[in-house]
């Protein structure tokens, strides 16, 4: 009998290749666009048979909350905004069939050669240092790829947080621009049933992001899924006009933006005091500290996703929500 | 083999059945509305079964529970989605 | 145990096929798509050389990484769409033109 | 019992790539934003069976999550305007 999961796998890794084909060869935007989002629910699949339950959650709640939405919304902006070309205005030329050509070699050259360089790497890769493996085993947190994050290479982590910043800042500065100002695409006529869905979803959502939070440290889970998961949350109440776009960032907000990068940086500072690096645990309250500094990237996760939606300098909440016939 | 064995084994290709017809409806159907029936009915009845055997399967109860649950949350997203699809469907043809 | 080398494989196709998105289609979502495929197929790869036999457990610092890469990538792809979504109201476009001056070289593209 | 299970997921992807010709074909923006939501459903069920195949439990909240947030999608979708251009 065929062992039925290396099918599987081979399988799993076809339709990947196919879908990702077909995103970037599709004629239309939003052809690509849904294909994406099916692309994402494959890779959380990958994921799954991968060993790595953790990745798969952050890919669920980004792909299916938060890239789906992003780029459909982007669809609808295209359809929207003063100066979409008109059908039947002048075209690109299509490229030349040399030119063509010439973009099939690389790529093909290039996929040909790289897929059978990363098999090979695949097939010899190294086996886990065993100081690794000692610093993790012996970590008072038990999930691994917490310890990673958090504490053996806390910096990266660190720095990712400046990085989901910047992200949002660049947005801001576009988004300030006197032409732009103002073109937030609001939803328009959100049947009420799709709201009452959201209200039933928010405490389910709240429970399950908050346990995926808490069981970060033992299990699967932590602030990166629990703040993609709120983020997705304020995507639903952006979606449906339970928030409203606003043009300044209001303080509340600036300190959800930095709340992340500040703890976590004021903890590098502040470990200073008793170790010689930045960003070392001391021994009594490894797990305490932990779990701050994942409560402030949480919550700074979830309000830059929520924001890089809303696709303005700041958020409130509506007074009343848009309700539509 | 034992009774659960077997009751899993039946549930869960019940479930991969109703799978199939979800699939074929999408693939045959005409048009979007009718679509909509593969869509909504027979996926979430196929779900339906794979959580229940799954539930046998695993059988604990809170592993039940949660299945139950799984399977709930997908049929509330199931009625909006159909709803709002069908709608937005709707305004197009009456263009 | 899962397969590694097909799963590795796919991933330096998915990295080419990406490209073919960036520098061989001029809309600048497909463009942008192509880039996020190039960015799984990395994260594949990574978490593919993470994998290791039934009875050890995989190695915890590539899974990490790409966690932190998963979520970089979408506040790119945000921030990228409202690069997109400037352009578009500044000149009307929603793609990026070979300028007529260089057609025959490279492309005014990345 | 794992083996069977695994064939039930196998199952399903199969099932999932015949289902890609209608997302790929559409004609309509809606059949192609429905494949999608039954894509959705059939990537849970593998979840959940994948979760029992090889034990690993934490993949049935990543269904969770899947289900949670299945209705985004659709939603977000009957935002666009009803005539899509170019598609």
């Amino acid at each position: 009998m065929i062992p039925l999961s290396p099918v599987f796998d081979v399988l799993l890794g076809l339709g990947l290749l196919w879908l990702a084909w077909r995103v970037v060869a599709s004629r239309g935007r939003f052809t690509a666009v849904v294909l994406f989002m099916v692309f994402g629910l494959v890779m959380a699949i990958a994921w799954a048979r991968l060993g790595a339950p953790d990745l798969a959650l952050a890919e669920a709640a980004i792909s299916a909350g938060i890239t789906g939405a992003l780029l459909l919304n982007a669809c609808k902006a295209a359809y929207a905004d003063p100066g979409h070309p008109q059908p039947g205005g002048p075209a690109t030329p299509p490229p030349s069939s040399a030119r063509r050509w010439l973009v099939y070699a690389i790529c093909g050259g290039l996929g040909t050669a790289l897929a059978a360089t990363m098999a090979w790497l695949a097939l010899g890769r190294p086996d886990v240092a065993p100081e690794l493996r000692d610093a993790v085993s012996g970590h008072a947190v038990d999930n691994p790829v917490t310890v990673i994050l958090l504490d053996l290479r806390g910096y990266d982590t660190l720095l990712e947080m400046a990085v989901l910043l910047m992200a949002f800042l660049g947005l801001r500065i576009l988004m300030g621009h006197r032409d732009l100002a103002g073109l937030h695409p609001l939803p328009e006529g959100v049947p009420s049933m799709a709201d009452s869905l959201v209200a039933m979803a928010t405490p389910i959502l709240l429970i399950t992001a908050l346990y995926l939070f808490w069981t970060g440290t033992e299990a699967p889970g932590g602030a990166f899924q629990a703040g993609a998961l709120l983020g997705a949350l304020g995507v639903m109440y952006r979606l449906t006009g339970r928030i409203e776009p606003l043009d300044h960032t209001p303080a509340a907000l600036r300190l959800g933006l930095i709340l992340g990068l500040g703890v976590f940086a004021g903890f590098a500072c502040l470990s200073l005091i008793w170790s010689d690096w930045p960003l070392s645990y001391p021994a009594m309250a490894t797990a305490g500290v932990a779990l701050t500094i994942e409560l402030a990237m949480m919550i700074s996760i979830a309000v830059t996703l929520t924001l890089l939606f809303s696709g303005s300098a700041g958020i409130r909440l509506a007074r009343a929500p848009v309700q539509g016939p | 083999m034992s009774i659960s064995t077997v009751l899993t084994i039946a549930l869960v290709v019940a479930g991969c059945a109703f799978f199939l017809a979800g699939t074929v409806g999408l693939l045959r159907f005409p048009d979007t509305h009718s679509r909509l029936h593969a869509l909504t009915k027979a996926d979430n009845l196929g779900l339906g079964f794979i959580c229940a055997g799954l539930a046998v399967h695993g059988g604990s109860v809170t592993g039940a529970l949660e299945l139950a649950f799984v399977w709930a949350l997908a049929m509330m997203a199931a009625t909006v989605s159909a709803f709002l699809i069908a709608r937005w469907a709707d305004w197009t043809s009456d263009q | 145990m899962t397969a590694v080398v097909p799963l590795a494989a796919t991933a330096g196709l998915l990295f080419a096929i990406g490209l073919y998105g960036m520098i061989g289609r001029t809309g600048l979502i497909h463009r942008l798509l192509g880039a996020n495929i190039m960015a799984s197929a990395i994260f594949l790869f990574l978490v593919v050389l993470s994998t290791r036999g039934i009875e050890a457990s995989a190695d915890p610092v590539p899974q990490a990484m790409v966690l932190t890469g998963i979520v970089i990538s979408v506040c790119i792809t945000a921030f990228a769409l409202g690069l997109i979504r400037y352009l578009r109201v500044m000149t009307g476009e929603d793609e990026l033109r070979r300028s007529t001056r260089d057609a025959d070289g490279q492309s005014a593209d990345d | 019992m794992d083996s069977f299970l695994m064939g039930a997921a196998l199952f399903l992807l199969v099932n999932l790539g015949v289902g890609l010709t209608r997302l790929y074909r559409g004609p309509e923006p809606a059949d192609r934003v429905q494949a999608l939501l039954l894509f959705t459903t059939t990537t849970v069920a593998m979840l959940l069976l994948l979760a029992h195949a090889e034990g690993s439990p934490a993949l049935i909240h990543v269904a969770l999550v899947f289900v949670m947030l299945a209705a985004i999608a659709s939603i977000a979708f009957v935002q666009l305007p009803h005539r899509i251009p170019e598609e």
